[in-house]
């Protein structure tokens, strides 16, 4: 049955039970990130150390299908308290995972609980449902890194 | 569950003979149940056989060429005119194709900011600071966004009705809203999300009596009921093919012939020119003022063995066919615990258009959409770009299930049957 | 009578036999010969059955479901768009499907309008008074039309480059016609009339160098050459479907990334959009954000088929092929006594339209059209929409005859015997 | 052989040596008009009588196909000293027959070399050339009886 295979147990569990929901304060970089097809939309917002080396935080707020909200969920697990150039790494991995068309053979080491999204690839509408809080993530990293204002500013992921 | 299923006015088993798709499985061998018409409706062999024959016989560039086969090209793509004028009661030289409705929306806007660099026949046209554009709440983006952006050219205010609860226009304040500055009013006949039909010919008397021009986006009618473009009472009309079992790549604009003929032209280039000079060029009449370039001579031609087959069945029994469907799954999705419609309830002034959300444990509208997918029923969901009625409603997005003349009720059963299945795989 | 007929590069035969249409027979069981595919080619089986099978498996809305039709649908389609892509050397997001040519030159013409009242980024599109837009007298109405339209909005100025007798671009006095007042340089790659191909590097290099736009029409040059979008120095180029194998309905305009990213949509409406609110909508990246509506979805991938056929000749075997009749025609036809080729009279920098008039006892080419129409011979009179270049050369119209893959020295001697049969029949 | 029933031997008379060309002094209306398909164009110009009631004189000039210029050729001879309801009558006449499809049998009575053009009717493409001079007859007569300023103006016959 494919649709198991879409919707792991795991996928499930974060979606019914999401950790790090809730926007929080103070972050050095948010984004909004909105899926033009169906309107999910998520903000996210990190908090790197001084330095700008470390994500210290990451939390996020939106609304969304399973699929957007439970990989926003796996994102906070995977990213917070890590290197920033860690995160962008798995971030990468992830990507390179959900775009591969099912052909791809993700790196559990590097990808944890993201690994149960593999079967989301097989399924094109969905990837930028698995790609949002991801997108959002890289783009808030590169707004604080910037030292950007932080401001909200809509972007569609693309 | 709901009421038990309605004898049908169509022989569907008859209708789906002529659209091999149907009979296609999906998703590891599930039969394909296809409830999406509303965002683009299947093609019978008729008009796949019309475009090829075309082809195969008839290729050349219409308009242009003396030769034997430019005259039978031009005269197959001026015939499939008249069919699609006689089938919306309009004249031919009324009718101009577009590539789609979008264009055919675009298409008076453009003409409208043109007319303020175009000669004095074009003055009533022009609109800019403290002239009003009306729209309503329920516009799909094609009827929304080229508004928003004549006004962003020329300086022109948006103005619009919004939705009460049951999802039609709300209409209390339809004195406030369509002044002496309305100049246009742009809305929607059935709506592609709610179902809702507006009552097109009152508020067009409201927007005439001050001197606005009416724009009716016809997307969701015409392939599914009667429609006389005099009767609607708009001034322009425009939809598409690839919802009336037409090919994709054409669309229809209808306008009436004193505007059309006074209007600035919009694309430029072959075909809709009079005299062309270095120095400045004059223009054809309509039709022909407004199609720029080789045509979408094909798919003209498509659309004109679309329209005999709708003619054949019957635009009535269309009608007729989708309203017991409706009603039927309206009844039906309504009594699932926790699905709300949205849109409205009753099966009165309401088109095949079954938009709803789950509330109870919230299952979001994509992932119920899955569900059925993987069921192989094919719905659509998110926004239906008509992202405006999502916010009005306040829920993030809807599944929606769009009926033709070849659905019968056991796609709708097993829509039903679908959504529980999401209900029971979604339970927290 | 001209030089002996050559041996050609490609098997025509073989070719032929993939276009049913050229075995039919017209005006009384004369077999066809087609010299009409400078103003549309045939199609081979090979696109009709990509569109047939299209329709019959995978016919739904693209990127706007989430069900399995959907999902192949946007497969197909954006495959379609990769191989095109390929085609001409460009990135996949770089291509925006149009409905014609003509659509694409109008998109560029009206972005640039727009970007006067749009945001900052749109700055460099911005045209005004003082401002130029330089084109030539050998235009197509497609690429000179909304130019002329597009002064007339903004208030900017129409230069243009005449021709030569010979008819080349008279470039002699090229620094005074592009000049820092210059903003975009509009031109022909290969002229549907002529058949002269222009050296667009080199005038693409001078309009950069003023900090100019270029916007090439590669109508006549990508169906029919080897084609780079970036060797050919222009920033966009526009060009049909119907011209190169493909659909009616579909056309391409290549954009360079950045450009179109900064460029304000043309076309608004659905699936071109980012976020829309009653208040105002924001748009998707590029290609997109010039794609509104339900596109041509079947003609996109038809097109995709017309290009996997070409890409399997070989263009280079098409071009070669074409230059080999192009010498063969030129020969044959100036031989004639009383005839005169408009156009490049040498095969050098040239391509397959070889347009005449019968001079010597004054034949109107429209009168000689229909001599060889009486023949089976089907070529084009008239003034091609470039009416300019009849103008230039002092002539009402012409009779031009164009060649593709399909065409074979035997349909340039029908040809020539119906020219001569026409000055019998037309004798004082 | 169809080409020939296009051709009428009458028609390539009046090609070779056409009747009434070469613009008149004076003239009280005038109409230039254009087939924009394929450039052909004809300038008419008609001088009415005091009362309105004659067509006195009818000249043109203009360069075209045979067809538009025979025809016009004869227009002259059909048109010039009749009155004008009888040269509109035939106009009619001949615009019924030309755009009959053949299907249309012509009154010889009204037409004289008129009917000649009857094969005209079976070439769509050519119906436009065999109106031009008739269509711009109609135009600069209307424009004489509205005693409108006769200045030239372009109209592409439709
Ligand atoms: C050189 C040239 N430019 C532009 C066009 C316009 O193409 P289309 O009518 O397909 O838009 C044509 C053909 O008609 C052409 O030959
Ligand atoms: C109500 C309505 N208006 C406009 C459109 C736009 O039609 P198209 O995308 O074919 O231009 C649609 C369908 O997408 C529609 O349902």
């Amino acid at each position: 049955m494919k649709m198991e295979s879409l919707y792991q147990e795991i996928i499930l569990d974060h979606y019914k039970h999401p950790h790090g929901r809730g926007l929080k304060d103070p972050y050095s970089g948010e984004a909004h990130h909105v899926n033009p097809t169906c309107g999910d939309e998520l903000t996210v917002r990190v908090q790197l150390s001084a330095d700008g080396s470390v994500v210290e935080e990451l939390s996020y707020e939106g609304q969304g299908c399973s699929i957007s909200q439970a990989s926003a969920s796996v994102l906070h697990d995977l990213v917070a308290g890590q290197p920033v150039m860690d995160a962008m790494a798995v971030g990468d991995e992830f990507q390179r995972m959900i775009g591969g068309r099912g052909t791809v053979e993700p790196d559990e080491e590097v990808l944890g609980d993201g690994v149960a999204f593999a079967g989301v690839a097989k399924y094109p509408a969905r990837v930028k449902c698995a790609l949002l809080g991801w997108m959002a993530f890289k783009d808030a990293t590169a707004r604080a890194v910037a030292g950007a204002d932080a401001s909200t500013s809509t972007e569609a992921t693309r | 569950m709901g009421a038990p299923a309605p004898e049908l006015t169509l022989d569907v088993e008859r209708i789906r003979a002529d659209f091999p798709i149907l009979q296609r499985t999906v998703r590891d061998g599930h039969q394909l149940v296809y409830l999406d018409s509303g965002a683009t409706s299947q093609k019978p062999v008729q008009v796949l056989d019309a475009e090829r024959s075309y082809y195969l016989r008839h290729n050349a560039a219409v308009h242009r060429g003396a030769h034997q086969l430019a005259e039978e090209a031009t005269d197959l793509y001026e015939g499939a005119r008249a069919k699609i004028a006689a089938f919306i009661g309009a004249r031919d030289n009324e009718v101009v194709f577009t590539k789609n409705a979008t264009e055919g929306l675009n298409l008076v806007a453009y003409s409208m900011s043109n007319a303020a660099t175009s000669g004095p026949e074009a003055a009533r046209f022009v609109v800019g600071p403290g002239d009003e554009i009306v729209v309503t709440e329920m516009e799909h983006h094609a009827n929304l966004v080229p508004w928003q952006q004549l006004c962003q050219r020329t300086g022109a205010t948006l103005r619009w009705f919004g939705l009460t609860d049951e999802g039609r226009l709300d209409l209390s304040d339809v004195d406030s809203v369509i002044t002496e500055r309305t100049k246009l009013v742009a809305l929607v006949h059935q709506s592609n999300v709610l179902g809702t039909v507006n009552p097109v010919a009152e508020i067009a008397a409201k927007a005439h009596k001050v001197g606005a021009l009416v724009v009716l986006d016809a997307c969701q009618s015409v392939p599914h009921m009667p429609f006389d473009v005099v009767e609607s009472g708009a001034d322009f009309v425009a939809f598409s093919g690839h919802k009336m079992l037409g090919p994709t790549g054409v669309g229809v604009l209808w306008g009436r012939y004193d505007l059309l003929a006074a209007m600035p032209p919009f694309l430029t280039g072959g075909s809709m020119i009079e005299v062309v000079r270095m120095e400045g060029t004059t223009f054809a009449a309509p039709p022909q003022r407004f199609e720029a370039g080789v045509p979408n001579i094909a798919q003209v031609i498509g659309l004109g063995a679309a329209v005999d087959y709708l003619t054949e069945v019957g635009m009535a029994n269309v009608a007729e066919h989708e309203k017991q469907l409706t009603a039927y799954a309206l009844d039906a999705v309504e009594s699932l615990p926790g699905v709300r419609v949205i849109g409205p309830p009753t099966n009165v002034a309401r088109g095949g258009a079954v938009s709803f959300v789950v509330v109870v444990d919230g299952i979001h509208p994509h992932d119920v959409g899955q569900v059925l997918d993987d069921q192989g029923v094919e719905v659509r969901v998110g926004h239906h770009c008509a992202w405006p009625i999502v916010r009005r409603f306040n829920i993030p997005a809807t599944t929606r299930a769009t009926f033709y003349l070849y659905n019968s009720t056991e796609d709708i059963d097993a829509l039903v049957a679908g959504i529980e299945r999401a209900q029971r795989f979604f339970k927290p």
